[in-house]
C-alpha cells in the first residue's frame, strides 16, 4: 500500500533532482526552473502530512494553507526573478551563471 | 608620598614636557641626571636594610584589591641603578636628532623604573607594555635599514612581544587566580608572596604555572626557541633605543622571574620536566646563539646575538635558584645591561662615522681614535666575563651557586649544563676579541678612519666604562644591597 | 488509490524533472517541467488535497511556465549549451543530490510516521461535522454529513478564518512583485 | 702590610698611567719603574721578615655571599716567598732594560702601564691564598699578556699572535674554572688552598672518606691541570708562545720565558695534594711535560729566529718542569717521599734557576736585535763576539747554565734533580726521553751560540753592530752571575727554601747529564763550525710539526664552518618553525576564507546543500547514539 513515506521519497527526490540542477547547470533559467521544482517537492510533502495528519477526522488544512501561501510566493518571486534575469541578460548578454560573480566577497 | 614615586614619575613628566616643547636635550638631560642622583640617594639610604623600603601604597580598586603601590629592595635598586646610569648615558649621546628620540628613551627609561619599583603585578605589567611601544616606534620610525625591511622587522619584534605579554599576561592571571582561592582577587605581590608561604601549591601545578610564566618571560628576554626577533631589532633599533632596549627593559623578565616566579612557586623550576626544558633552552641560548655569533659578520649583528647569548647564563642562574647563584644572576644583569648598553652606544657613533660596520671594511682605527679604543676595550673585556669588571663577578657567582648543593660521584644534569654553558665562556672571547682585532688591530683599512670624539661626548661612555670598573673591583657594593636571602 | 496509479503519476513527475535537469533545450526543460507538475498535481489528488492540486495546474503549470516560456521566446536563448560540460559541478550536483536521496529514504525509513497509509487513516467524516464546532458554516456540515469532503470550503474556511491577516500580506507581496518588475524591466531612456 | 704594597702598588700606577698618560707625558715611565722597585724593595723587606708560620693575611673583600667567602686573602709561606723574589727581581731588570730598549717607541705610557698591570697581576697568583683569587689573577695574566705582545698592533702578525694566545688561554681557564666548580662543591663550598689540602688528607676528599671516588679526583686533578696547560704552553696548547714572540723582547724575558708561563708550575705546585691524591692524573702530567720537552727540543733544532729558538727551548724547559711535578706526584705514590727535610721541589728548583738565566738569554738577544737594528735571523749575525763582549759573554754563560755546565752553573743542579726525580718515579721513558731532551738542548743552544757570536759578521748589520748601553747591560751582568750562583747553597738565603734535599743522586743520573752535556755540545761544535748555511734541515722540525696549520684547519672546520650551519639551520627551523610557519598559516586560512565568498553561484548552493546533509546526518544519526 502506498504510505506517507512513499510520498516522502517522491519529494525528497525531487528535491534532490532540483538542487542537483541547481547545481549542475549553468544556464540560469533552468536553474530557476529546477528552484521551482524544489518548491514544488516541499509542497507535496506538506500536502502529504496534512493528509495523514488528522484534526477531528479532517486532513490537517493548515499544512494546505502554507501550501497555498508558498505557491502564491513562488509566483511572485518567479515573475521577478525573470524580470532581474532579463534586466541581467541586457548589461551581460548572457546567461551563464559564471558571468554573474559581482558580489565577490 | 614615597621618593620611588618621584624617580618613576620624573621621566614620564620630562617626555611630556618636550612632547610639549620643551627644549629636549636639556630637559631630558637634566631629568635624566636628577634621577641618577635621586637613585644613588636612596641605594645609599637603603645600605644595610633588607626587605622591602621606602613603600608607599595609593589604594585604587577594592574588590580586586589593586593599588598603585612603589616599593624597592636591594635588587629593584640595582635595577633601576642600571636603568638611570643607562638612560642618562643614551640621551647624552644623542646629538642633533628630531625630539622624538629624547622622547622615546625617557619612556622607556620611565616604563622600565615603573616596572622594576612597583611592587604590584597590574602596574609592574602596565609599566612594561608602556616602555615597549616607544622601542617599536622608534624601530619602525628610525630603524637603520631602508623602509620595507625596517618595517618588517619591526612588525616582526611587535607581534613577537605582544604574543609574549599575552602569554606572561595568561600566566599572571592564572597564578592570581590560583591564590585568589576564589575569595578576594589581590594584585599586591607581598600579599600573594605570603599567601604562598602559607598555603604554597601542589608542585605539579607549580611547574605548570611557572612554565607558562617561562614562556612569558622568555620570549621577553629572548630564551633561545623565542629570540628570533632580538638580533634584527637591535641591530636597526637606533641607538639610544638599542642601548636603552637591550640594557634594561630586556631585564624586566629576568626581574619578573626572579621577583614574580621564584618566591611564589618555589618548586615550580625543580621540577623535573620544566628544569630540563629550561636547561635545554638556555644551552641553545649560550651554544647555539654563541656559533651564529661568530658567525656574524657585522659589528651590531654580533654585538645583537651576543646580547642573546649571555641571557642563558643569568637564565642558568635562575634555573639554580640557590642564594648564591641568583644574587649571581641580579649582577649579571646589571653588568650586562652596562656593558651591552656601552658597546651598542660605541658601535653606533662607529656607524654614524664610519658609515658601516662590516669587519672585512674596518681595521687600524686604534692608530687615529686612541680614547674611543680604551672604552671599547672596556666594553670588549666586560662582557668577555674578565675579572676586574662587573660582568665576572656575576658569572663566577653564578657558576658557584650550581655547584652547592654537589655529591663527588655525580654530577647532576644542572652541573652538566653549567660545564656545556661553561664553553660559552670561550666563544664569547673568540667572537669579541675577533670583533675588537679586525676593528682596531692592523693596518688602517683604505679612506676609513674616525677621530676621537669630542670629551663632552666621551663622558656617556667614560661614566659606563668606570660603572664597570669599580663594581667589578668591589662586587661586594652590590653583595652588601642584597643582604636578604632570596 | 490504487498504487499502481501513485508510482505511474510518481514515475511522471521524477522522470519529466529529470529531463528539466538534464535537458540541453530550454524550452524543452520548460515543457518538462510543466508535465512534472501535472504528475504533481495527481499526487495532489490522491491525497484528497483537489484544491491544491487544481491551483498546482492552474498557477505553476499553467502561469509561471508561460513566464519561463515567454521570456525564453523574447530573450531568444540559443542552446549553446552543449560548449562545454562543467564537469565538477555536474559531479558535485550529483553527488549531493544522491548522498541527500540516500538520507532522505534512511530517515522516513526509520520513524513510524510513516508508515500510515490512507486505509490505515480514514477520514471520519460523519462525526467530523459534530466536532468542528458551531463557528463552522452550514455548508461544510452538510456536505461532510453527506459523506463527502468539501476541500475547497474547508481550505477556504481555514485560510479566511485563521489566516485572514497572512492573506493581506500575500496580497499586498504580489502587488510589490508586479511593481517590481515593471520598474526591473524598463529600458533606462538615459543610459550611456 | 707589605704584601699589600706589593700586590696594590703596581695596580695604582697601571691605573694612574691609563687614566693620565696624556697629561704625565714622559713620567708615565717613572711611575711604572718606579712601582716595580719599590716593590721589589718591599718583596726584600718581606724576605727579611722571615717568619716562618703561613700566614693567611685578609687583603681586600671580594664576594661574600653568606657563608661563602672568596675574597683577596694573600697567603706566605715558602714557596710564595721565593717566587714573590723571581717575579720582583726578574720585574726591575726588565723594566730597567725596556727603558733603554724601548727608548724611541712611541707609545711608551701604554707599553709600561701594561707592564704595571702585568707586574699586579703575576704577584696577585703568587700571593693567592684561595683558588678563585687564583683564577682572578690567572685571566689578568692573560689580558696583560694579550697587551704587551699586541703592543705593537699596527703589525698584523702581532694583532694575530696577541688574540691567539688570550684565546689558548681562555681555553686552559675553561677547565682551571671547571676544576675549581669540582673542588668547590666537593669541599662544600671553600677553596682556599690550605682547606683544600687539608681536605684531601682527612676531610670529605681524603681517599677513606665516604663517598670518595677516584674517578672525581682525577678529573678535579686533570681540570686544574688544563689551566696550567693553558698557561704554562704544554702540548696541546702551546701553539701560543712561539707566535707570543711578536712582543718587544723585554715582554718576551719578563713574561715568556720568566715569570708568566712559571705560573702554571707554580700553580701545579700549590695544589700538588691534588694531583698526588690521583695517580692515574700524574702519570697524565708527567707524560704531557715529557712529551712536550722532547718535542719542544726538536723544533728548536731548527729555527733560524734567535727568539724562536729562545721560546722553543722555554717550552722545552717548562715541559721538564711538569715532568718533574708528575715524576714527584708518583714518586710519593711508591711511598718513597722524593724530597727531604725544607719542602723545596724539584720543578720549582729548576723553576728559579731557568728564571734567571732564560730572562738572561732573552735580554742578551733583546741586546743583539737592538745591536743589530731588529735583525732576528740568526744566520744574518755572526761574529758578533768581537763586537759585542759583554753581551757575549752574558750570553754564553746564560747557554752554558742553560745546557748545565756540570758542577759550575746552577741549570747542572736543577737538571740534575729533575732527572733524578724523573729517575725515582719509577717509570723509565720518563728518564730516558729527559736525558734525551738535555741532549738537545746543549745540541741547539750551542748550534745557536756558535752561529750568532762565531765566525764573522754575515751581513753589514752584523758588522756594524756595536755594545748597547749602560742601562741594558747592568741587568744582563746581574743576571748572569744569579745564572752561576743562585743554585750554591750560602748564595741567594730566601731562595734554599725552593732547593729540594741534598741527599746525593744515583751516580746513573750524574753520568747521564754529564754526558748528555758533551754529547750535545760535541755534535753542535762538529756540525755548525763555520758554517754559513744550516747543513742539517728536517722540514718537520722547521715548520713546528705542522700544529699550527692543524690547529688553523680544526679551528676553520669545528669553528667558522660549525657555526654557519648552525646559522642556517638557527634561520631555518627556529626562524622558520616559531616565526614564519603561523604566519604562513594564517596567511593560507585568509586565503581559504576568502575563497567561500568566490561569488559563483553554484558554490553557495554546494555549499547550502552540504551543510544541510551534515546536519540531517548529525541530527538523525549520531545525537541520539550520544544519548542526548
Amino acid at each position: 500500500m502506498i504510505t506517507l513515506g512513499h510520498y516522502l521519497v517522491v519529494s525528497g527526490m525531487l528535491f534532490s533532482l532540483g538542487l542537483a540542477g541547481v547545481i549542475a547547470r549553468r544556464n540560469i533559467i533552468i536553474v530557476y526552473m529546477c528552484l521551482e521544482m524544489m518548491l514544488s517537492a516541499a509542497n507535496l510533502a506538506l500536502v502529504g502530512f496534512s493528509r495523514f495528519h488528522l484534526v477531528h477526522g479532517l486532513p490537517d488544512y493548515t499544512a494546505q494553507s502554507l501550501v497555498f501561501f508558498t505557491i502564491t510566493v513562488a509566483a511572485a518571486e518567479v515573475a521577478v526573478g525573470l524580470a532581474i534575469i532579463v534586466a541581467l541578460f541586457r548589461s551581460k548578454q548572457s546567461v551563464d551563471v559564471e558571468s554573474v560573480t559581482k558580489l565577490q566577497g | 608620598m614615597s621618593v620611588l614615586e618621584l624617580i618613576i614619575a620624573l621621566p614620564l613628566l620630562a617626555a611630556l614636557a618636550v612632547g610639549l616643547g620643551a627644549p629636549a636635550r636639556a630637559a631630558s638631560l637634566g631629568a635624566s641626571f636628577i634621577n641618577l642622583i635621586l637613585v644613588l640617594a636612596t641605594t645609599v639610604q637603603y645600605w644595610g636594610k633588607t626587605g622591602l623600603a621606602f613603600t608607599y601604597s595609593r589604594p585604587i580598586l577594592e574588590n580586586p584589591s589593586l593599588s598603585f603601590a612603589v616599593g624597592a629592595d636591594g635588587i629593584s635598586l640595582i635595577l633601576a641603578l642600571l636603568t638611570t646610569l643607562v638612560m642618562l648615558a643614551a640621551i647624552w649621546q644623542i646629538e642633533d636628532r628630531p625630539p622624538i628620540f629624547y622622547v622615546s628613551s625617557l619612556l622607556i627609561g620611565g616604563g622600565a623604573l615603573g616596572a622594576f619599583l612597583t611592587t604590584d603585578l597590574f602596574f609592574i605589567y602596565a609599566f612594561h607594555e608602556l616602555a615597549l611601544i616607544p622601542t617599536f616606534l622608534m624601530i619602525a620610525l628610525h630603524g637603520r635599514a631602508e623602509p620595507a625591511q625596517r618595517k618588517a622587522v619591526a612588525w616582526k619584534a611587535t607581534i613577537y612581544l605582544g604574543a609574549g605579554s599575552l602569554v606572561l599576561l595568561a600566566g599572571l592571571v592564572w597564578l592570581v587566580l590560583e591564590f585568589s582561592g576564589g575569595s578576594k582577587l589581590t594584585f599586591d605581590l607581598e600579599a600573594l608572596r605570603s599567601q604562598a608561604q602559607l598555603n604554597p601549591l601542589p608542585a605539579a601545578k607549580q611547574a605548570q604555572i611557572f612554565f607558562v610564566l617561562l614562556l612569558g618571560f622568555g620570549s621577553l628576554v629572548s630564551l633561545f626557541p623565542f629570540h628570533s626577533w632580538a638580533a634584527p631589532a637591535y641591530a636597526t633599533a637606533p641607538t639610544p633605543v638599542a642601548m636603552l632596549h637591550s640594557g634594561v627593559l630586556k631585564k624586566f623578565g629576568l626581574y619578573g622571574l626572579i621577583r614574580i616566579a621564584l618566591p611564589l612557586l618555589p618548586q615550580g623550576a625543580h621540577v623535573e620536566w620544566v628544569q630540563n626544558a629550561l636547561l635545554l633552552m638556555l644551552l641553545g641560548n649560550i651554544l647555539v646563539m654563541g656559533l651564529v655569533t661568530i658567525h656574524a659578520s657585522r659589528l651590531d649583528d654580533t654585538l645583537a646575538n651576543s646580547s642573546v647569548m649571555h641571557m642563558g647564563y643569568i637564565f642558568l642562574g635562575i634555573a639554580a635558584g640557590t642564594d648564591l647563584a641568583l644574587k649571581g644572576a641580579v649582577i649579571l644583569m646589571f653588568a650586562h645591561g652596562i656593558s651591552i648598553a656601552l658597546l651598542f652606544g660605541l658601535c653606533g657613533r662607529m656607524r654614524n662615522q664610519l658609515g658601516t660596520l662590516e669587519y672585512n671594511k674596518l681595521g687600524g682605527l686604534a692608530s687615529h681614535a686612541p680614547a674611543f679604543t680604551v672604552l671599547f676595550a672596556f666594553g670588549t673585556f666586560a662582557s668577555i666575563g674578565l675579572p676586574g669588571l662587573t660582568n665576572f663577578a656575576g658569572e663566577v657567582l653564578i657558576f658557584l651557586g650550581n655547584f652547592t648543593e654537589f655529591k663527588a660521584g655525580t654530577l647532576t644534569s644542572l652541573q652538566w649544563t653549567v660545564i656545556l654553558a661553561l664553553w660559552g665562556v670561550v666563544m664569547s672571547a673568540v667572537y669579541m676579541l675577533r670583533a675588537y682585532r679586525s676593528i682596531f688591530h692592523g693596518s688602517p683599512a683604505t679612506g676609513l678612519f674616525m677621530i676621537d670624539p669630542a670629551f663632552s661626548q666621551r663622558v656617556p661612555f667614560i661614566l659606563l666604562a668606570t660603572t664597570l670598573l669599580v663594581t667589578g673591583c668591589c662586587p661586594w657594593l652590590l653583595l652588601n644591597l642584597m643582604k636578604s636571602a632570596l | 488509490m490504487p498504487p499502481l496509479l501513485f508510482y505511474f503519476f510518481a514515475l511522471i513527475t521524477l522522470g519529466f524533472g529529470f529531463l528539466v535537469v538534464t535537458g540541453r533545450n530550454p524550452v524543452t526543460c520548460a515543457l518538462a517541467l510543466a508535465a512534472s507538475f501535472v504528475g504533481l498535481a495527481a499526487l495532489f489528488l490522491s491525497l484528497d488535497a483537489y484544491f491544491i492540486g487544481v491551483i498546482q495546474i492552474l498557477v505553476y503549470a499553467g502561469a509561471v511556465m508561460v513566464l519561463f516560456l515567454f521570456i525564453i521566446m523574447l530573450l531568444d536563448i540559443k542552446t549553446e549549451e552543449g560548449k562545454k560540460l562543467n564537469l565538477p559541478a555536474i559531479v558535485s550536483g550529483v553527488l549531493l543530490a544522491s548522498l541527500l536521496t540516500l538520507q532522505i529514504i534512511a530517515v522516513v525509513g526509520s520513524t513510524e510516521l510513516a508508515q500510515k497509509t490512507s486505509e490505515n487513516t480514514p477520514l471520519a467524516l460523519a462525526d467530523a461535522a459534530g466536532k468542528i464546532g458551531k463557528a463552522a458554516l452550514p455548508t461544510i456540515t452538510n456536505d461532510l454529513k453527506a459523506g463527502e469532503l468539501p476541500d475547497a470550503k474547508l481550505i477556504g474556511f481555514t485560510l479566511f478564518d485563521q489566516y485572514g491577516f497572512h492573506l493581506q500580506v500575500i496580497g499586498l507581496l504580489l502587488l510589490v512583485g508586479t511593481i517590481g518588475v515593471v520598474v526591473l524591466s524598463k529600458r533606462e531612456r538615459s543610459a550611456p | 702590610m707589605n704584601a699589600s704594597i706589593i700586590l696594590l702598588l703596581p695596580f695604582f700606577s697601571a691605573l694612574v698611567i691609563l687614566l693620565g698618560h696624556r697629561q704625565l707625558k714622559g713620567a708615565s715611565v717613572l711611575i711604572s719603574v718606579g712601582s716595580s722597585i719599590i716593590s721589589f724593595i718591599a718583596c726584600l723587606v718581606l724576605l727579611a721578615a722571615a717568619d716562618d708560620e703561613n700566614n693567611n693575611k685578609l687583603l681586600l673583600p671580594f664576594l661574600d655571599v653568606g657563608h661563602f667567602h672568596a675574597n683577596i686573602d694573600v697567603l706566605i709561606d715558602k714557596q710564595s716567598r721565593g717566587m714573590m723574589f723571581i717575579v720582583s727581581f726578574i720585574g726591575m731588570l726588565v723594566h730597567l732594560f725596556s727603558l733603554g730598549y724601548m727608548k724611541d717607541d712611541d707609545a711608551k705610557p701604554r707599553f709600561f702601564g701594561s707592564l704595571s698591570l702585568f707586574m699586579f697581576s703575576m704577584t696577585g697568583i703568587v700571593l693567592a691564598g684561595n683558588l678563585i683569587m687564583m683564577f682572578i689573577f690567572w685571566e689578568l695574566v692573560g689580558l696583560s699578556s694579550y697587551l704587551l705582545i699586541g703592543h705593537w698592533y699596527q703589525k698584523a702578525s702581532a694583532a694575530e699572535a696577541c688574540k691567539k694566545a688570550f684565546l689558548t688561554n681562555r681555553i686552559g681557564d675553561f677547565g682551571f674554572m671547571i676544576g675549581i666548580l669540582l673542588l668547590f662543591g666537593a669541599n662544600g663550598g671553600s677553596v682556599n688552598l690550605d682547606d683544600l689540602a687539608t681536605a684531601f688528607k682527612s676531610g670529605p676528599l681524603a681517599p677513606d672518606a665516604p663517598g670518595y671516588s677516584a674517578g672525581f679526583t682525577t678529573a678535579a686533578a686533570l681540570c686544574i691541570f688544563l689551566g696550567a696547560m693553558g698557561k704554562s704552553a704544554q702540548f696541546p696548547l702551546h701553539v701560543w708562545l712561539p707566535d707570543a714572540m711578536e712582543g718587544p723582547t723585554p715582554v718576551s724575558a719578563l713574561i715568556h720565558a720568566a715569570t708568566m708561563v712559571a705560573a702554571g708550575v707554580y700553580m701545579l705546585v700549590r695544589v700538588s695534594f691534588l694531583i698526588e691524591a690521583s695517580p692515574l692524573a700524574a702519570e697524565i702530567i708527567a707524560g704531557i711535560g715529557c712529551f712536550t720537552a722532547l718535542m719542544a727540543a726538536l723544533m728548536a733544532t731548527q729555527q733560524n729566529d734567535i727568539k724562536r729558538v729562545l721560546a722553543y727551548s722555554t717550552l722545552s724547559q717548562l715541559g721538564y718542569m711538569v715532568m718533574a711535578v708528575g715524576a714527584v706526584a708518583m714518586a710519593a705514590q711508591h711511598g718513597h717521599e722524593a724530597h727531604g727535610p725544607n719542602p723545596g721541589h724539584p720543578a720549582m728548583f729548576h723553576l728559579y734557576t731557568h728564571a734567571f738565566f732564560k730572562a738572561m738569554l732573552f735580554l742578551g738577544s733583546g741586546a743583539v736585535i737592538y745591536a743589530c737594528h731588529h735583525e732576528q735571523d740568526i744566520w744574518k749575525m755572526g761574529g758578533l763576539r768581537k763586537h759585542m763582549p759583554v753581551t757575549f759573554w752574558t750570553f754564553a754563560i746564560g747557554t752554558l747554565a742553560l745546557m748545565g755546565l756540570p758542577y759550575v752553573t746552577s741549570g747542572f743542579y736543577s737538571k740534575e734533580g729533575i732527572l733524578g726525580a724523573a729517575y725515582d718515579s719509577g717509570c723509565s721513558i720518563l728518564f730516558h726521553a729527559g736525558t734525551l731532551t738535555a741532549v738537545l738542548t746543549s745540541f741547539y743552544m750551542m748550534r745557536l751560540l756558535i752561529v750568532a757570536f762565531f765566525g764573522k759578521p754575515r751581513t753589514e748589520s752584523a758588522h756594524h753592530a756595536t755594545e748597547v748601553p749602560m742601562i741594558m747591560l747592568l741587568p744582563l751582568v746581574l743576571l748572569a752571575i744569579f745564572s752561576i750562583f743562585s743554585a750554591w747553597d750560602g748564595f741567594a738565603t730566601p731562595l734554599q727554601a725552593l732547593k729540594p734535599a741534598h741527599e746525593r743522586p744515583h751516580t746513573t743520573v750524574l753520568v747521564a747529564s754529564i754526558l748528555a752535556f758533551l754529547i750535545g755540545t760535541i755534535g753542535a761544535i762538529y756540525l755548525y763550525r763555520g758554517k754559513d748555511k744550516d747543513p742539517v734541515n728536517i722540514k718537520l722540525f722547521a715548520n713546528k710539526f705542522y700544529f699550527d696549520e692543524m690547529y688553523a684547519v680544526i679551528v676553520r672546520v669545528c669553528q667558522d664552518r660549525l657555526a654557519w650551519i648552525v646559522t642556517a639551520l638557527e634561520r631555518v627551523f627556529v626562524d622558520g618553525l616559531i616565526v614564519r610557519l603561523p604566519t604562513a598559516i594564517i596567511a593560507r586560512l585568509g586565503a581559504a576564507t576568502r575563497l567561500l565568498q568566490g561569488g559563483h553561484l553554484q558554490g553557495y548552493t554546494f555549499l547550502l546543500g552540504g551543510g544541510v546533509i551534515g546536519v540531517v546526518y548529525l541530527v538523525v544519526f549520531v545525537l541520539p547514539r550520544l544519548g542526548h
